[in-house]
């Protein structure tokens, strides 16, 4: 078997490369893409390989979003590079009150395949305004689809997924995950929006997780076998769609469920999934839902700080043996 | 530029519809009949009308919360208009828009719009797109002195600058954001001043005087169509009607709008001006206005008998591929 | 008892004129305000009172947002008017990456006491950039504070509280519920953040509500009461900080909780609610937490899709239904 | 405008102060005792030390993620500054807030920011904050050539202009927003060009001549002290060191960034503009850097002896009156 490993950024930029090819109306259009071929080496090549499909634009991120919608109306398939997603802040009109809407206000009438790219996360050291992670918002706007790939196979096969489909999905991809490596296969493939990854096998708790909270649960999970707890881990990857099948095959199985994201607690995502999962699956709960998230904080700057402030794998270790030691 | 008297008729038809059916949409509104609320643009028609017969159907406009003159004007279907601000299944957006939403794509019409210069960022992308596609098709924005006001209207007008996108800025400056006059909100008296600031022609237009919107607007047109980038279009007009229908105007006189109204009516003065010049008789004039009457009269009766939708299709529309609304499924 | 009643609009108007004349460095910012004194009366008799303190701006809600942000900073309590709460999205930065977090990122050197006041929800037949309840959003903004009330009485105490607050605050007001009627004392009087209100004793279930919710539950409770279920309704009023306490101690006595609010569903702040109840209750729970809220979709306009859309009091009285006779 | 040599050496020494701080915070991050990223404005001290040095203590100033020169131009403390950068307790945002959000209240800073044009909205309301107060205090937006291209800008510049606020738009040209030069992302080469459309005055200055800076901010702090309104300053200047710490700049060549070193050094310019008046002896300039690097050193040793704060200090300084950051509480 031919199991290539190769980064995040080198499957995004293949994947990338490959719809691009397919379809010459997929461009990318962003702040200051071209000459670094992205600050993560993820568009590598790219300039090069279609010089008039990459698009570096003026600071202005209302109208760049504005030129995936109107681009997705009239026939285009943009990608939006937000440089950052706390950047989207810039352009929530243009996200939430128009692309998200436009094919509901018009009764049909079109579709709005575009894809909204946002690097996400913290551990940076890049403080408040660069570091977080806001896909609960978006979870929260009827309209939008929602991914959060973790391992750069997903990365390849969801961003494909995100290009061909017709509707606007937010792509949020960990900034320390771009570096990652992974197997990732040579063929092209895609992995289809709203299917969750069982990623690791096991009977009494299940670890739901995305984007970098994959990462501290598959080091919680060792952890956790060494003192005898056999962890499930299921890669959501999707949040919107939401593979609720998946998830609730594990929960029935494990009966015990610890939430993980890097985003912080009150309001995000990990509340949507508890409150489905104890309204759908009550009984089959012997615990509380626990979750483990970022801090209710602005991200400090200070490495003791923001280190303090972020999820990690001892806090999946503790969060799980609260409620399996009980 | 020299029209036909047919071509000349077929403006004042244009307007003409623009008119009676915002004179019916007012009715409709007062009866109770249209939910929600509307804005009309009744004493604007010159602007929509001088623009949108530049356009070809194939060519994109945005439009804004008081669209429905831009959206008659490129060409809009009058029953499933007004079935939309009726709220009825066989309006344009199965009664999911209404009037502040009404967008028909297969004639390039992007949208009316909520928010204010809210399709600015949109006719950015159409531009691109058609730069990117290399057709000669323009995308014409149509916006208020009001948003005129709005971060994003610079964003576009930087972008289309640099990038030569063959966008048409047309504002219609109608000396009012529902209460506050334009002199209150705006830096300056002439908006098109703006447009230096991009290097972008700017040209400040009588916006009632249909030939001379028509005029600007051809021009503009043509510049875009030729690759050379965007154009800024101020149409002075007034609004003769409230911000919205029922505003009650404790901003202003009855005389203050009295000025707009008769000899400065769009429609008056372009009639006056056939007639003046034997382009068409009285009796001509008469016979459009009478055969639009029966149009609207029609989309009326089409709207009246058409069906609510059923509760069941608020859930339809929102995705392609159908996440069934929620998230669970 | 001089039982006085007025309307929702009326208390508004109250409070802000007694706080303006408490306290000149409050200052009301917004569109189109002074002429029609509020579109809905709400600013009644204030643009006379205060000539110099009741501004009129341009469309240029970034603007608008920073005059609230850099007054707080220089010495005065802005209070700025949103117009509807859908317009947030053009201000989104000024908000959330800057009012939000300033204090913070410079280490407390400084207080935001601004009021960012957001008529919201639907029922009004305005459609999808017209209609929305974007709390959640607000909720999931750490240094934001945010409050929702529901009756006048509320209304008046809630808004004067909120104008002494030195955080920044998110004050959403229902617009049906303006014209609204209730009891409102004549005295000058504050109701504190983060306390609940139980408006209603019973002992069968607990309704979780806040803004146009909490009528919804009242003749939810009604009816209720007609089928011999005794229903105890929280109002909320505020959702950031949570009146843990007091949710608690209600459902310790219930065991049964039915949140009910009017945004849509996926994401909204009933999550977060849900997911807490779950945690900290988890042993108190008879039936799993049942959530009432609009459906996930942009608001369309028809009257028949809106009524369908949002939630009423028989959504609740079948949520309560649907846990009780099991 | 005679200023006496007193004054000019303080100027000096003030650009000094800048420089070395910043090729002090280079080395540092380089080194690794700075976390995150840090962005250095050197070569732009003219236009930091140019206009800081008009305003009072208590005027106000927003800056920028390239704001350690405004910081101290307008008096900051370098000890706490250093401490800031290096992630410490004794820090200006007790470690929370790093290069991007340094601030100092107490002297009107009222931040730097990590969003571009970030800090212009809250100018806007520094400037009406000090209209409704009747102070005649001015406050002051930087913000650069990449930044213009933000809608907040123009809803900021329309804003100020319509209510004459005292402000003064500082824009700094240096050419580069990142790796994109202002030729090709902005429409006019002038930005100061757009100041007409808001019927604001706009001055183009050679930035990087301290004395011209200077005398246009003077000007427009006058203008605005008398409440007669904002004023567009457009200083030419050039980012000598790349976008930020460890920027490959492939974007540019070594001779490009030459051109704007040696005698074009705003240092140098102003320095041997001094030694040519016999304002100054190249003695008392080299006493001014020993003096300033004899202060660096001493605040390089404060921040390094301070100690991180504590993990737990994550949890305050979020809400005035505490809700102990999460909401349960
Ligand atoms: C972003 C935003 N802010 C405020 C509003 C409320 N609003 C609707 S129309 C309007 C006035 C618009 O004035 P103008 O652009 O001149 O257009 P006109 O109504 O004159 O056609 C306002 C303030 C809105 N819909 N969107
Ligand atoms: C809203 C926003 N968009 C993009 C960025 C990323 N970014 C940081 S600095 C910068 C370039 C800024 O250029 P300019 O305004 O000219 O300032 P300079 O760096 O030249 O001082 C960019 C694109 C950001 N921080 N904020
Ligand atoms: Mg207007
Ligand atoms: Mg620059």
């Amino acid at each position: 078997m031919n199991e290539r490993i190769i980064s995040a950024s080198e499957a995004l930029a293949e994947a990338l490369n490959e719809e691009m090819t397919k379809d010459e109306n997929v461009f990318i259009i962003g702040e200051d893409i071209r000459v670094h071929e992205g600050i993560f080496a993820q568009f590598k090549g790219l300039p090069t390989q279609f010089p008039d499909r990459i698009i570096d634009a003026p600071i202005s991120e209302a109208a760049i979003t504005g030129v995936g919608l109107g681009g997705a109306l009239t026939g285009m398939r943009p990608i939006v590079d937000m440089h950052f997603s706390d950047f989207v802040t810039c352009c929530m009109d243009e996200l939430c009150n128009q692309a998200a809407k436009i094919r509901y206000m018009s009764g049909g009438q079109v579709k709005v395949p575009m894809v909204l790219w946002c690097p996400d996360g913290g551990g940076l050291r890049a403080a408040a305004q660069h570091s977080q992670s806001l896909e609960a918002w978006f979870i929260h706007t009827p309209g939008l689809k929602v991914v959060v790939p973790s391992e750069p196979s997903d990365v390849k096969g969801l961003i494909k997924s995100a290009i061909r489909d017709d509707d606007p999905v937010m792509f949020f991809q960990h900034k320390l995950l771009f570096s990652k490596e992974g197997h990732v296969p040579e063929k092209p493939y895609l992995i289809p929006l709203g299917k969750a990854s069982v990623k690791r096998q096991g009977k009494d708790v299940t670890l739901l997780c995305y984007g970098s909270a994959y990462y501290m649960c598959k080091e919680a999970a060792d952890e956790l076998h060494n003192q005898n707890i056999d962890a499930e881990i299921v890669d959501l990857r999707t949040l919107k769609p939401l593979d609720m099948e998946t998830i609730a095959k594990s929960i029935r199985k494990t009966r015990n469920v610890v939430i993980v994201h890097e985003a912080c607690l009150t309001g995000g995502f990990g509340a949507e999934l508890t409150a489905i999962i104890q309204d759908e699956l009550f009984d089959y709960l012997d615990a509380p839902v626990k979750r483990v998230a970022a801090k209710d904080v602005p991200m400090p700057f200070s490495p003791v700080l923001e280190d303090f402030c972020l999820p990690d794998a001892s806090d999946v270790v503790k969060a799980v043996k609260s409620i399996k030691s009980s | 530029m020299v029209e036909d008297a047919k071509t000349l008729l077929e403006l004042y038809r244009s307007m003409v519809k623009v008119r009676q059916f915002e004179i019916m949409a007012g009715e409709h509104f007062a009866k109770g009949t249209i939910p929600g609320f509307i804005h009309l643009s009744i004493g604007q028609e010159a602007s929509s009308v001088g623009v949108c017969s530049c356009l070809r159907s194939d060519d994109y406009v945005t439009t804004t919360h008081r669209g429905h003159g831009h959206m008659i004007a490129k060409g809009a279907d009058l029953k499933k208009m007004t079935a939309e601000l009726f709220g009825k299944k066989t309006g344009y957006c199965r009664g999911k828009g209404g009037s502040m939403h009404i967008a028909d794509f297969s004639l390039g019409i992007l949208g009316a719009n909520g928010v204010v210069a809210g399709g600015l960022p949109i006719i950015a992308g159409a531009g691109f797109s058609i730069k990117m596609r290399k057709t000669d098709q323009v995308a014409v924005c149509f916006f208020g002195d009001g948003a005129s006001n709005r971060g994003p209207v610079h964003e576009v007008m930087n972008m289309a600058a640099i990038w030569k996108l063959p966008i048409i800025f047309a504002v219609e400056n109608n000396q009012w954001a529902s209460t506050t006059p334009q002199k209150d909100s705006g830096s300056v008296k002439n908006l098109s001043k703006r447009a230096a600031g991009y290097n972008m022609p700017g040209i400040e237009v009588d916006g009632n005087d249909l030939l001379a919107v028509k005029k600007a607007a051809l021009k503009a047109v043509e510049r875009a169509r030729n690759g050379e980038g965007p154009t800024f279009i101020e149409n002075n007009t007034y609004r003769i009607k409230g911000h919205f229908e029922g505003d009650p105007q404790r901003y202003r006189t009855k005389e203050d709008v009295e000025k707009w109204e008769g000899k400065n009516d769009p429609l008056d003065r372009f009639s006056q001006h056939m007639l003046k010049n034997s382009i068409a008789k009285e009796n001509d004039l008469k016979k459009i206005r009478e055969d639009v009457a029966a149009e609207i009269k029609e989309a009326v009766i089409f709207a009246e008998k058409s069906p609510f939708p059923e509760a069941k299709e608020a859930m339809e529309d929102i995705y392609v591929n159908d996440i069934k609304g929620g998230i669970a499924s």
